[in-house]
């Protein structure tokens, strides 16, 4: 989910630039040396997991995702996303030069609070992880739906109707979002737990 | 599935310093993006076209690409002409259209528009490879250039192996619907990939161990600017300044 | 249904990336009901491409295809057959996405519309044809790779298929679940085609042999008379000559 | 350094991830400059665990590691010795990361200090040595298979190691990329172990040859007296028997 470009006000575009700036620089360093490749290589998972489109009726919507990475990545998810939104805007030509700054806020913003909220229950009983994957997968795109709308509303009073339409038309993705999450975690507790414990705070060693 | 579509070329945009392209598209993109008038809009529009023109890529593509990418401009399209007040109205049934909404559509329509052919003609005509080093050459952090050229190597591996779990799924029958099933497979997929990047990654951490990596990740890649680079340099720092002076003198 | 006519049914087939080199060329290629068909090859020949083509995971550039007395053109087309024909693929890794054993191998019965009851029915029979009773709530990512080859098998045997295609089904595995793999396939009584190098499977579990060449299959009857007379300790690796 | 010493040395190592199915039990290894051997025993005998014992990428549970008769207990120990050592991965794109090619040739000799112009020299030299002249501005995800081993190698060859750990070379390759590694190896004139299903390889390459039996390295004389003879159409194929 993104804004195109040519939409926003300079202030807008430049607030989303500096904080995104932020959030990638605490990323960045509390991403070691050692974990590069290991977090270059899960976003590229997620890169490749964001293509998929999954059908909602009679039409589909690609998976955002941002609240796995969250959960993988906690503050890494910001320099994840912003390469990710590179890539994209190279690949598929989704623009993202003014906006890079305000759409990687809009994507890790949420991701980093989901984190805090709900890592902690994810190693826990599996009913409670269920739940909190679920929440988490929800809330995050929630959140990133009213970044996005604040983001119009701040760049232009009278965009509040297609930020309203923006904040509704993402209830159904919230909604698949949350269910995707939940399994995928509940994938990952069964199959592969460790993958789940070392998030966010990165430790040496492998 | 994933490609770079206008990287390889061998126009005049193609050969110009990679480090002078990101600079004028940058500059030139947040100019534009501050700009309201359409006078300079429209400028500016013709400015991306020509330069778009000039990279002698596919136009086919281009246009491909560009429709997708307006989708949600249309968005604005619909809800502005009924809700943007000002200007002249034309009833249409239960509402009203305003002018002042159509035009201000119009605008976005080509600031975004100008914006993106940009973006085509000065970096999406490099690999994300050259972006890589560029983006080293010109100081930003050296963790953040890594973790792009990581992400970027294996995009692929890892598209291939989406590509195989997919085929798998499609020979057992599996039809995407509207159900509880089907988002699961695609949580199961989706889980299934990240643990095989999560594997993947440490046997490339220990491939780099096995050739003595401390740290440090080295760049061999040096740009030379020749006199065409300094040329398209001012060209589009010169229809930067244009575009400027118009919204500056010419805004209505 | 008539017997007398092919199953699989390929004409003038032709497959490749470019031009200059193509994989397959001018394929024809007949398939009836109860044949059961070997492929040796060299790496690279086409072999796998074949494969896929009949399931209609890639498309041909030219040529057509039939399926089930069924002309084959969109996916859509291949999409209604897919259940029927059973394709093993040659690194179990790619073939297997479920946490657990049982929900892998319900997969495709659900996919076809199955009851859950039935499909776990399906599942366990299936699992304990081939010896895997037991298995059902294991992690299929932490099995062993013969054990992975096994629960691949059984991914595609609770679909109840009407043929199997079947890529390297024995490479790199133990010499107790090649036992299992050839035991099963020998008590099925099923049609299949099976690519592989190892001569002595391939005498044991089909009729005739076929190899590729020029991007098309020629009958080899010639393989079957083979002499084969070597000796050493090496007896239980897997080697080539 | 005396020449009758191993240069690795390795008593009663153990490893495994559960204690009840040790991989490797109570090995004894030594392995002498000059040596030349071939490992050829079913997947999951434990020898890619070798490789990464040797590499110290793993632990051993018990027993101890020598390598150039200094012992080796720490992640530090390997690491002194690790450029000297040259472990090909069995997947090339484990071990190609960098997106150029020049860049992922010259990522060894850079971490070994060399200068960027040093660095480069060589990694040109051991491209030409490959056959891989022109090679240093593709894009690494671009090459073929058989493109990306022969980088995989030249990123090896280009640290100028004393022992060279090839971890199936030859597998899914085509046939010429194959007889490049086999006349590297044999023009190069190096000390190696080569892990290898390939029968023909090893007798080519190497002077003796081991086999894994029960998580130990067994020598394995009588392979290379192995009766040959069969003959049949196959002869351009690769088969087992």
């Amino acid at each position: 989910m993104h804004i195109s470009e040519g939409i926003l006000s300079g202030p807008v575009l430049l607030s989303g630039a500096a904080l995104a700036a932020a959030g990638t620089a605490i990323g960045l360093k509390k991403l070691d040396y050692d974990r590069i490749a290991r977090t270059g290589i899960l976003s590229a998972a997620f890169f490749v997991a964001s293509l998929i489109h999954v059908p909602v009726g009679p039409t589909s919507v690609h998976l955002i995702l941002n609240g796995i990475v969250g959960i993988l990545l906690g503050w890494c998810a910001f320099p994840a996303i912003l390469i990710a939104l590179l890539l994209q805007g190279l690949f598929f030509q989704f623009g993202g030069i003014t906006t890079l700054g305000v759409n990687t806020l809009i994507m890790a913003l949420p991701a980093v609070i989901c984190y805090y909220l709900f890592a902690p229950f994810i190693s826990g009983k599996k009913t409670v992880a269920v739940a909190a994957a679920f929440a988490c997968g929800f809330l995050c795109v929630l959140f990133s739906a009213l970044i996005m709308a604040a983001a119009l509303i701040f760049s232009e009073e009278n965009f509040l109707e297609i930020s309203a339409i923006v904040i509704v038309s993402h209830l159904p993705i919230m909604m698949i979002e949350g269910v995707i999450t939940a399994f995928c975690i509940l994938f990952l507790k069964k199959v592969q737990p460790a993958l789940l414990s070392q998030s966010g705070q990165y430790k040496n060693g492998y | 599935m994933i490609e770079e579509p206008f990287a390889t070329g061998n126009s005049a945009v193609h050969n110009i310093d990679p480090r002078f392209r990101v600079i004028a598209a940058v500059v030139y993109s947040f100019a534009v993006a501050l700009c309201y008038g359409f006078v300079p809009l429209i400028t500016a529009f013709a400015v991306s076209a020509v330069s778009l023109l000039m990279c002698r890529v596919s136009l086919k593509k281009v246009l491909k690409q560009l429709a997708l990418v307006n989708g949600f401009i249309l968005l604005f399209w619909i809800v502005l002409p009924l809700t943007y007040p000002g200007g002249a109205t034309y009833p249409l049934g239960p509402v009203t259209i305003h002018q002042a909404g159509i035009a201000f559509a119009a605008k976005i329509t080509l600031k975004s528009n100008a914006i993106l052919m940009a973006l085509i003609a000065f970096i999406a005509t490099m690999t994300l490879a050259t972006l890589g080093h560029t983006l080293g050459r010109l100081k930003v952090p050296e963790k953040l250039v890594f973790l792009l050229m990581i992400t970027y190597r294996y995009v692929f591996v890892i598209a291939q192996e989406y590509q195989k779990i997919i085929k798998s799924i499609k020979i057992r029958g599996f039809r995407p619907k509207t159900t509880l099933h089907t988002y699961k497979t695609f949580a199961y997929v989706v889980g299934m990939l990240l643990i095989r990047a999560s594997e993947r990654a440490d046997r490339v951490y220990n491939a780099m161990r096995c050739r003595g990596f401390k740290g440090t990740y080295y760049s061999l890649t040096d740009f030379q600017a020749d006199a065409g680079s300094w040329i398209f340099l001012i060209i589009v720092f010169g229809a930067t300044t244009a575009v400027v002076a118009l919204e500056i003198f010419l805004r209505f | 249904m008539n017997q007398k006519e092919p199953i699989i049914k390929m004409r003038g087939v032709c497959f490749g990336y470019s031009d200059t080199a193509p994989i397959l060329k001018d394929l024809d290629f007949d398939f009836y009901k109860g044949d059961k068909i070997g492929i040796i090859a060299p790496n690279g020949s086409g072999k796998t491409t074949l494969f896929h083509l009949i399931m209609g995971l890639i498309k041909p550039s030219c040529g057509d295809i039939e399926i089930f007395q069924a002309p084959m053109k969109t996916e859509a087309d291949f999409a209604d057959i897919r259940h029927r024909i059973g394709l093993l693929f040659q690194d179990a890794d790619d073939q297997l996405f479920c946490p657990t054993v049982l929900e892998d191998v319900a997969f495709g019965p659900l996919n076809m519309g199955k009851s859950r009851k039935d499909a776990i029915d399906i599942s366990r029979r299936t699992l304990a044809f081939l010896g895997l009773t037991d298995f059902e709530n294991r992690i299929t990512f932490k099995l062993s790779g013969g054990e992975k080859k096994l629960v691949s098998l059984a991914t595609i045997l609770s679909m109840e298929p009407e043929v199997l295609l079947l890529d390297e089904p024995l490479m790199g595995l133990d010499i107790k679940t090649r036992s299992v793999i050839t035991r099963a396939l020998m008590e099925m009584n099923s049609s299949y085609i099976i690519i592989s190098h190892n001569i002595n499977f391939l005498e044991s579990t089909t009729h005739s042999t076929l190899t590729m060449r020029e991007g098309s299959l020629i009958a080899d009857d010639q393989v079957h008379v083979h002499v084969h007379d070597h000796a050493h300790v090496h007896g239980d690796v897997p080697h080539h000559h």
